[in-house]
């Protein structure tokens, strides 16, 4: 843990911040206030940050149908996040992207993606631009995604060009109600993705220090090879696949025990409280702000303007 | 008769089938759902009910949950299918045609041509289509156009309970491929369903209201969007002749052609984007066939030629409604020749 | 000015864009060739020669040889185009965009759109389209209407050798994505192009030649069997006014629209089959738009609702051709309103 | 060598008919008398004939754009599959197909694909239905077509619906003018099958014996486990990728060198005549069988009756 404070500080925030915006929309969403497919991302924060702290903003990278971690991670800002997802005409796309296409091109975010499997493929576009400048690009992808053949294509395609691409698979064990056990054959999704030809990491992925210390590891790794590799993070989704989902195909208490035994923020908690790098008020107080960017967020987000008809016209070309 | 709702009749209609026939097949993701989770195999039955039980009543091997692998599934089911079983292939939402279109369109359509008329491979291919939810670019659009041009697949687009099922049973009896689509909006619309056996053949529409002042063509949801703007449009004194489609390919020429002799005046409403779309390829074929006919204009209330947005405000911005049916039908009604 | 054939046009295009532009690169399967082989990189450059020389002048970071999979191609290219390159992707046969057609239609197509605007993705997809080969159904495609049908595409169909220059060079410089398709049976088509740079704006259809008894639309191909007929139908007297829309999207409705207005008939040639094509999209906007100049039905001269057969004699009965275009332009001259 | 003389003087036959087939082809397309794409398998005989001895009529096979030598090793009519390369009516597809789409489903032959990866998922339909009869269905697929996203999902779907499907990778180490090693980035393409969850293969694709005892084993346990498997032939094509094909990318001498020396016509031969299983005249006389054959089939073919303009209509659907 070689992290400073303030550091320890900025990824807890950020890992808290996901927290507090997924717990809030799945209120909201109950609600009525919110349209669309929503699929949150709490339980995953760690996996989130713990890459994204690494990265500035000539490092991209692509997200899935889960998205909002990954902005938040990588820097969009919420409010304009939420205004999003309110479908204003202020929001981070103009109310055009909504949850699934949730982006910001201009730090590094390439987008949310509706289809699953469409990200790795882009990620490796990325990777080109980024090998140019000594930096990386990263595909998040579930354990339902990498059986996709455009993530085994993407996998091959990065390995033949050798690009710094590297594919994070957060297995949270289900695609939808699906198991992981069911849908992928082989045993292990990393074991399959080094056969590619990749080098493998693997980490807690509700520990924010382990996805982390590896994720320093494999971005030394890529900047200076120059070649993409593979991780597979353990992760918890505590929500349903999206909002609305029964959840019947948890076991019995699981949904308790991975609230319960792994939850990043509580780790994390225990983590620097103990080594006595940060103390619960500081913690504390980080709650609390995060709270209110959130609270502003949800209240600004209902004011904001709402798009106007003629708007769908606009920005399907820059020029016609 | 009983009062069901789409998605009830599609069920019970694929539940008949494979109860008849004990080479349909049925696969698609989560279509069983819980395999490989703790909470083991449920009853669900996919994200849109429509296989809830299936599983339990007919087993792992006809009941066939996949891995999101969409060019698999529809390969799977079409060897299937080229070997003795009917498939069942569930695309969860239309717009994921775009990961599997090459094992629709340049092998399902073409097999039996290609290999000289000597294959048949009955498969149906559901698909879940259309806009309405605020699902955004990527979970909202219609794709008819795009499977009616292909020659080789037939296209179906139900939009009451009884046709789904008439149509439903035709389709998994078919000895040719089809494209089943189905509109996400309509799933709980509810109406009389036949009991027992019940066919519908391909390639006659349906009358939905008679008029004799403008030819309204229409499918899925937006037969009931005519026929809203048809009613406010009676009380102008307009007569609407309301054809839903039912099937794009094979299409009922006929039922238009006859339609538009009669009224001289057409007007379709497409779902999709206006290029070279189904709106587009109808009224080419009555530009063509019923020309001397025609008393004005041909209109087409479609989408614009933009991605599907997601805002509430944008998507109503985006969909045809009945009111623009009815802004284009009086338009159309008080064109005269110059 | 300098004589060239098509094939080379493209080429020289490809490597002036290359040495001007740094950023410009490309990828797609062989375009280089030989890599891993014992033989070494070729300079051959691709089956179609349109890459040969580059591989060896801008290196293997600009000049990409990809695995088979296109998907990976149109991502890679798609994904360095939204960081800051900008990418030619090459599809050998059109055909292939079945097994990549969502990193196509729902990725690059919409990024713009979804992301409010604030991405730009600027990708040239080249593909090679079209019959004329007996390359049968899965490599003789025309997949125009497919792709026009796409919000957010441009889309290109060259037929001469200075256009296929000046498109492409508009094509590599434009901010959007462009589908740039080249028939492969015109590849080796000569005829002027002018020296140094050279940009032929999008939406702008070539007049090709005057006449006013019939307006004949047409694009690739098709250009040159309409211009064959109406040589033939000049000697019956019969003036076609022909236009090579030479993108589809954007189009040039106000030259399709003026010439209707003089002419008053209005004759489609499109290689594809029928159904929600390019020749329907244009019909529909003539019929919408210009009905009251129509003197007669709008004809259309397409392939049929089949998929493109082997054999030479189906091949040609398959493809429109100059014989069947004075047919219908005959029929359509002798039309008399009833 | 458990065969019998009848077995061995098929095995024979099939690989000797296609070797003539092919270079009968070569002449005949440099004559300009046969239009459209055509890829000759000549060179890889060992592969589909050690492969098909093993399989009946409900098993099923499906091939590539290089589909005439598992055509004729799973028993489609040699006559009849050069009508439809001569495009007549008479033709095993009426004319309609060409070499790439070359087919007999009613022989078990699912067809040639002009789309490359297309076949592996078509593979595993038949797989299933293979399945309910104890037999099994087998996925030709080429060292280029393995890095198609295509091929990848059929690999992990078979493991996953548990279907007894082979894919039979025939490395031939190219695919057009690209070398294996460039373009598939792992080191093995049998290891990174093997990855997705299936027991793997590997047999010298030049010796009809090789294969043909390596698909004894892998065919008894696809059938008695109902599991896939997959299988890495390494070969050598002796013609162009396709017919017109400079093959610049050859090294020096390995044309010569891989027709002087990896020759399975020569090797069985060989083999047979020195394990004196058969003798010199034994397999003389198959040769003139097989080209008085070929002699037939092109002369039949030239007379053979063309399509009419309106039989591009037919066969399109069963009814419309
Ligand atoms: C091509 C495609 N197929 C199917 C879907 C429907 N779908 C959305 S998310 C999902 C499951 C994804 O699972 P995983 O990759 O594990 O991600 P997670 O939801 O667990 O984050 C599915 C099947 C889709 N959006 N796109
Ligand atoms: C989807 C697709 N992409 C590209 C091609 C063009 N193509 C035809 S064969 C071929 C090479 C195939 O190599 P391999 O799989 O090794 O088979 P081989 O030719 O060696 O038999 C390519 C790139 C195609 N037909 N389909
Ligand atoms: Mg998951
Ligand atoms: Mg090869």
């Amino acid at each position: 843990m070689q992290l400073s404070r303030d550091a320890l500080l900025k990824a807890y925030r950020q890992m808290k911040t996901i927290r507090a915006f997924e717990n809030r929309l799945h209120d909201e969403i109950a609600l009525g206030e919110i349209a669309g497919f929503t699929h949150l991302y709490a339980g995953q924060e760690a996996c989130a940050v713990g890459v994204c702290e690494h990265l500035g903003p000539k490092d991209y990278i692509i997200s899935t149908h889960r998205g909002h971690g990954h902005c938040i991670a990588k820097g969009c800002d919420v409010v304009d996040m939420m205004k999003e997802l309110y479908g204003s005409r202020e929001g981070l796309c103009k109310g055009r992207g909504g949850s699934m296409h949730i982006a910001d091109v201009n730090v590094g975010m390439l987008g949310a993606n509706g289809i699953v499997g469409a990200g790795a493929p882009i990620a490796v576009g990325a990777g080109i631009s980024a090998k140019a400048t000594g930096h990386v690009s990263i595909a998040f992808s579930g354990d339902g995604a990498c059986n996709q053949g455009t993530t085994f294509e993407a996998m091959n395609m990065a390995v033949v060009l050798k690009v710094p691409v590297i594919f994070v698979y957060e297995n949270n064990h289900y695609s939808e109600h699906t198991g992981v056990d069911y849908a992928v054959g082989a045993d292990s999704i990393l074991d399959r993705a080094g056969a590619f030809g990749m080098k493998t990491f693997r980490a807690d992925g509700t520990d924010f220090f382990a996805v982390y210390e590896t994720m320093r590891e494999v971005i030394e790794y890529c900047r200076t090879t120059k070649l993409p590799a593979a991780v597979e993070l353990d992760t918890e989704r505590y929500f349903g696949h999206f909002e609305g989902d029964p959840q019947r195909y948890r076991g019995p208490g699981e949904l308790d025990r991975i609230r319960e035994e792994r939850d990043c923020l509580k780790t994390f908690r225990e983590k620097v409280t103990e080594a006595k790098l940060l103390d619960g008020a500081d913690i504390d107080a980080v709650d609390a702000e995060v709270e209110a960017l959130i609270d502003r967020a949800v209240a600004e987000a209902k004011a904001a303007e709402k798009p106007k008809p003629e708007h769908v016209l606009e920005d399907v070309y820059i020029s016609y | 008769m009983a009062i069901k709702m789409i998605r009830e009749a599609i069920l019970e209609t694929i539940d008949a089938e494979m109860a008849r026939d004990e080479s349909v097949i049925m696969l698609g993701e989560d279509i069983v759902g819980g395999n490989g989770a703790p909470g083991g195999p449920e009853a669900i039955g996919g994200i849109w009910s429509t296989s809830t039980g299936l599983w339990a009543k007919y087993g792992p091997d006809r009941v066939i949950d996949t891995p999101i692998s969409e060019s698999a599934i529809i390969g799977a089911a079409s060897g299937a299918a080229l070997t003795g079983k009917r498939a069942i292939a569930e695309i969860m939402f239309a717009d994921f045609i775009g990961v599997c279109m090459d094992q629709i369109w340049n092998q399902v359509a073409k097999f039996r041509y290609m290999f000289g008329g000597k294959s048949t491979c009955p498969i149906v291919i559901r698909m879940v289509y259309g806009a309405g939810f605020n699902a955004a670019a990527q979970h909202s659009q219609s794709i008819h156009a795009m499977v009616t041009a292909m020659p080789g697949l037939k296209v179906v687009m139900p939009s009451t309970p009884a046709d789904a099922k008439g149509l439903l049973t035709q389709a998994i009896r078919d000895d040719d491929p089809v494209i089943f689509l189905e509109h996400k909006a309509l799933y709980a619309v509810k109406g009389d369903v036949p009991d027992g056996e019940y066919l519908i053949p391909f390639g006659h529409a349906r009358h939905v209201t008679q008029g004799d002042d403008i030819t309204l063509l229409a499918t899925g949801m937006m037969v009931g969007f005519a026929e809203k703007a048809a009613k406010q449009l009676a009380e102008d004194g307009i007569g609407c002749d309301i054809i839903d489609l039912r099937t794009t390919s094979p299409l009922d020429e006929e039922a238009i052609l006859d339609s538009v002799e009669r009224t001289g005046r057409l007007l379709i409403v497409d779902e999709s984007p206006p290029r070279c779309s189904l709106a587009t390829d109808l009224s080419a074929i009555v530009a063509n066939k019923a020309f001397a006919s025609l008393r004005a204009p041909i209109e087409m209330v479609t989408a614009p030629h933009t991605p599907v947005p997601f805002a509430r405000e944008l998507e109503s911005a985006y969909l045809p409604s009945p009111d623009k049916i009815v802004t284009a039908a009086t338009r159309l009604m008080s064109y005269k020749r110059g």
